[in-house]
């Protein structure tokens, strides 16, 4: 009976996750339907407890509010420029469970497991480990806890496929000798190690690749699990978040036209060695915020294009300040959105709503791009490459062929950051010397608050 | 390889069909959400986590158990909380004055 | 119920899901060949007839399974021919005046 | 060993199933996705035929050569215009098989079937035996063996209601007391006598909505009889089919905004039940071939609205000729393709199709109602209800509500049909006595070889 039960809100919750999911498919459902997915969690954990083999409930309470405690600020503190780490690390909790859900599986069965239960368990630790430590690597990288610069030595990739290698060796052991728990263990730390060292070598600004290819580990972890222990629920969720993690990391790799290898191996995002043009002999010009007021405050159409730049200053706030104040004075504001501007999929749009810009105002790349040559200004904020002309025209360019915003096709454009940096891809932007350019120097947070300023006065 | 193996298996392969099929058509827009959202639901992971933490199967597995069943949590309360906070952010209308709970966590939006 | 029961549910479920996805985005332009693929598809069910028809349990089962195997196949072989014989007929580019074999079933085709 | 092959096959025949119906969302893919498909089946076969449980093939060969003898002709011979009652016919022996595979299962092991499997196979049965008689009567009044009118008489719902009931009674019977076989096949005659008295109230024009309702009846039995032998890629076959003619059966209710009650109830299609405005006073104006073709042979843009009559009378090849001549004469060419035109989804489009007309001339309804007022001639080809204004203006019209094709917006109308006989809904068109509005009488085949022959002389 009380198996019956828990099966029923086990086959429930499953319902209510892929609902949760579809949900997501329109803006206007998607907070709904995450709410349903919620519920299915709980009743899939009250499910779970009410089985005959939970004998002691004591460590069962003490993790759930040792979680909840570490989840609730995790969940309300956390800023969104905060995002791309926020969710490595989530991924690495993920993982953990998973790997040692895994271990206590052979910790108490262990040869009896069969060949079939160790192939399950098997991959489940395995996936489990290097999203582990994959996962924290990432996570240290965009905090920069560790560089964010790729560390590449020479005879790298000999040494990761080497400890692939061996690595697959004993799993293919494990599968016909089950009992051999040295093995096991020494497989997993393996493992572990090869999050490491696949994460290493790439450079930080890549992380959000890393992640979501993380994301579909972590999900093939917990499917693993599911086949492991024999359920369902678990299978469906870990193959749900498996795809999800890897057609994200395929958008990504489209809009940056990479390939999965040239991000893996690619050691790409370590800005010096591959700065192509250098800006020699080419000047730029400086505006100051009150001269760029002006030209806002006359401008009939501004479109403005978020980068990572306006992440980094968290500036999303006083965009729209300023977006207001350009609409006070008769002029439209449109926001052009690149689908890799900022650091992860949908960074720029999710900043822009929380600083109350409703999303009708956010337009896809292919949406806007016929529209800039009708805007009197295109206002740039911390975007760089998403902006960048060597990718329509300079063949030798890393990004050509990278699909960007046609914002040099606007009558005027102006530039919001804080020196002659360059971007993520570390190449110069050739827009920046266009003459219909100039620059407004400054932390975007600052230059905007000044933008704002001028423009109540203007 | 036995029948409850392959009826995974199909289980396995249907829901990587659905996962495919709805992801596709999440719009650029929620991409982060989906992201934050994803991590949530994949907290599932707990049923696991709870039975080798309740099932007094010695210490061992309790304290492994344990911990799992903490880290789960907090991808669980964690994940869910924060895909709300930002869908609660995103509105069609425009934005209106009055001061807004997400927001309210940054001064700026209460302008 | 026991479990293999619930597992097949799942089974049920997600094929269910996957179903109302793919048939919701095909267009109006392929739903005739939709319903006679779902017919050829169903014929499935032959799996089920074989066993009763070849497994020597009595003389009603096989006669059963006969007749069973018998009306699979008519929709396994029917639905295929006449569903490729419509999506043959389906063209883009501006139809060639070479006869084609679907349309010279009807003289007036081959005009 | 065996086993395991046998499962291989089921699930790949599962995977290629599901890609084959993916396929069908774009016209390029179809053929190829469906030929795959095909390739599953055969695996599946080779898979069944290899169990240890089967261990004579004289049955089986001589069932599956019959098979393919009757099979054939179906799928070569069949006009496209005899698609209903060929899908209808289908039906029947798919539910035919289902529930001989269910009937057999219970002749085999009775009462040790156990409550849940005994659910399955009366699920089986059940959906089978009603889909089986249903389908026979949709075919029979497609076909014409049977009126298509809709047979009605009082106490007519009463009685199918108790039949109903009695049968669920005697389902939840049989779950308690599996072994009752008297119930079952008596559960099974009832079951068949459902079939026929829910078809028989139905109009023949509407039995294509009650063909797809079968469709997932059909599907459903196959998924029960999945259940009952215990069978994967019969549950996901099922599933997939009772999807389909469920969303199909709705798109077509919704295009003739009725509800499914309506459909199953209102025995509607009857015509002289509902028809509403008579035609007295007003008078129509028929045209000569000869002054028809003189119009369409100056005109610049002519839409083609075909219909059910088009169906009747095979003409889809006169209209590509007609077509093709308008064309030499430097006329365009567009068809706007209404959703329930004819008597089943895509029902025109694959006539035209035949016909070797490019799938891009043919028009959606909301693509081309836009195009009408630039349209010199409207040419209506065996269509009236789908070009009805009553659908727009007249509340008290049975289609009131129904979207249909501005046919009327065009500058001249010129309609193809026999009588002054009203279509489906047995109502009168005020379209007909327009003042742009010509008729031409006759047979559509006929007419448009007339048409084509002056459109030559012209
Ligand atoms: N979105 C994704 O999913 C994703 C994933 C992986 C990689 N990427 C890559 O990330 C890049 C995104 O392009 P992007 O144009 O958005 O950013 P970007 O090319 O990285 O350029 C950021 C710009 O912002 C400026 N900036 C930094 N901090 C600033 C501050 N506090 N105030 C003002 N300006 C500041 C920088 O110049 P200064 O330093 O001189 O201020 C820099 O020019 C693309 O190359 C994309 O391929 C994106
Ligand atoms: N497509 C679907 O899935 C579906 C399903 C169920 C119901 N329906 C219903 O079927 C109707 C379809 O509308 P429709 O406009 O296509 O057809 P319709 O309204 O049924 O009208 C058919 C017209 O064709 C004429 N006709 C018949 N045979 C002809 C011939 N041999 N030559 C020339 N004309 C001929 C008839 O007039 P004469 O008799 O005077 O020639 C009649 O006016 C709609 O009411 C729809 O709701 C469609």
């Amino acid at each position: 009976m009380r198996e019956i039960f828990t099966q029923v809100t086990y086959l429930v919750a499953s319902v209510l996750f892929i609902l949760g999911l579809r949900s997501l498919t329109k803006p206007d459902t998607a907070r709904r339907g995450m709410q349903y997915a919620a519920i299915g969690m709980l009743l899939a954990i009250v499910g779970t407890l009410v089985q005959h083999e939970i004998v002691r409930y004591d460590w069962i309470i003490g993790g759930l509010i040792l979680g909840t405690i570490i989840g609730i600020p995790l969940g309300t503190q956390v800023p969104m420029t905060a995002m791309p780490q926020r969710i490595a690390i989530s991924h690495m909790f993920g993982a953990l469970a998973a790997t040692l859900v895994g271990i206590a599986e052979y910790w108490l069965h262990g040869a009896e497991l069969g060949s079939a239960k160790m192939a399950a368990v098997g991959f489940e630790v395995l996936f489990g480990a290097l999203t582990i430590t994959g996962s924290f690597m990432a996570f240290g990288k965009l905090q920069e806890i560790i560089t964010g610069r790729a560390v590449t030595y020479k005879g790298q990739n000999a040494v990761n496929i080497t400890l692939f290698g061996v690595t697959l060796l004993m799993f293919g052991y494990l599968i016909v000798h089950p009992e051999n728990a040295v093995v096991f263990y020494s497989m997993i730390a393996l493992a572990l190690m090869i999050g490491v060292f696949m994460v290493l070598p790439i450079g930080g600004a890549d992380m959000p690749v890393v992640i979501s290819l993380l994301n579909s580990y972590a999900g093939l972890a917990s499917a693993a699990t599911g086949f492991a222990i024999g359920n369902n629920v678990l299978i469906i969720a870990g193959a749900l978040d498996g795809a999800s993690g890897f057609i994200l990391s395929i958008v990504m790799s489209k809009a940056m036209n990479r390939s999965f290898q040239n991000v893996i191996f690619g050691a790409f995002g370590a800005a010096p060695t591959v700065s192509t043009k250098t800006a020699s002999g080419l000047s730029v010009r400086s505006i100051s915020a009150e001269d760029a007021a002006i030209q806002l405050a006359y401008a009939k159409l501004v479109i403005i294009v978020p980068g990572y730049g306006m992440a980094v200053a968290q500036a999303q706030h006083q965009v729209r300040e300023l977006a207001e104040l350009i609409e006070k004075k008769g002029g439209e504001v449109k926001y052009a959105i690149h689908p890799v501007a900022g650091r992860m999929p949908g960074h720029m749009n999710v900043l822009l709503a929380e600083a109350n810009v409703p999303y009708d105002r956010l337009y896809d790349m292919d949406e806007i791009n016929g529209e800039f040559e009708r805007a009197d200004v295109a206002l740039i904020i911390g975007a760089n490459d998403v902006v960048n002309p060597a990718a329509r025209n300079d063949k030798s360019s890393p990004i050509y062929g990278m699909p960007i915003l046609n914002a040099d096709k606007a009558q005027n454009v102006i530039v919001l950051k804080r020196s002659m940096n360059p971007g993520f891809a570390g190449i110069e932007n050739e827009l920046f010397y266009n003459d219909k350019t100039s620059l407004l120097f400054g932390d975007a947070k600052a230059s905007l608050s000044k933008l704002v300023t001028e423009m109540k006065t203007v | 390889m036995n029948l409850t193996g392959f009826m995974q298996l199909y289980v396995f392969m249907l829901a990587a069909f659905v996962g495919y099929q709805i992801i596709t058509r999440v719009p650029p827009l929620l991409h982060t959400p989906l992201m934050s959202a994803t991590n949530a639901i994949s907290a599932i992971s707990l049923v696991g986590s709870l039975v080798a933490a309740g099932s007094d199967r010695g210490m061992v597995s309790t304290i492994l158990g344990f911990v799992a069943v903490t880290a789960a949590t907090i991808n669980m309360v964690g994940g869910f909380v924060i895909t709300d906070r930002m869908l609660k952010m995103f509105r069609r209308e425009p934005a209106t004055p009055k001061v807004d709970p997400a927001a309210a966590a940054k001064p700026e939006a209460t302008k």
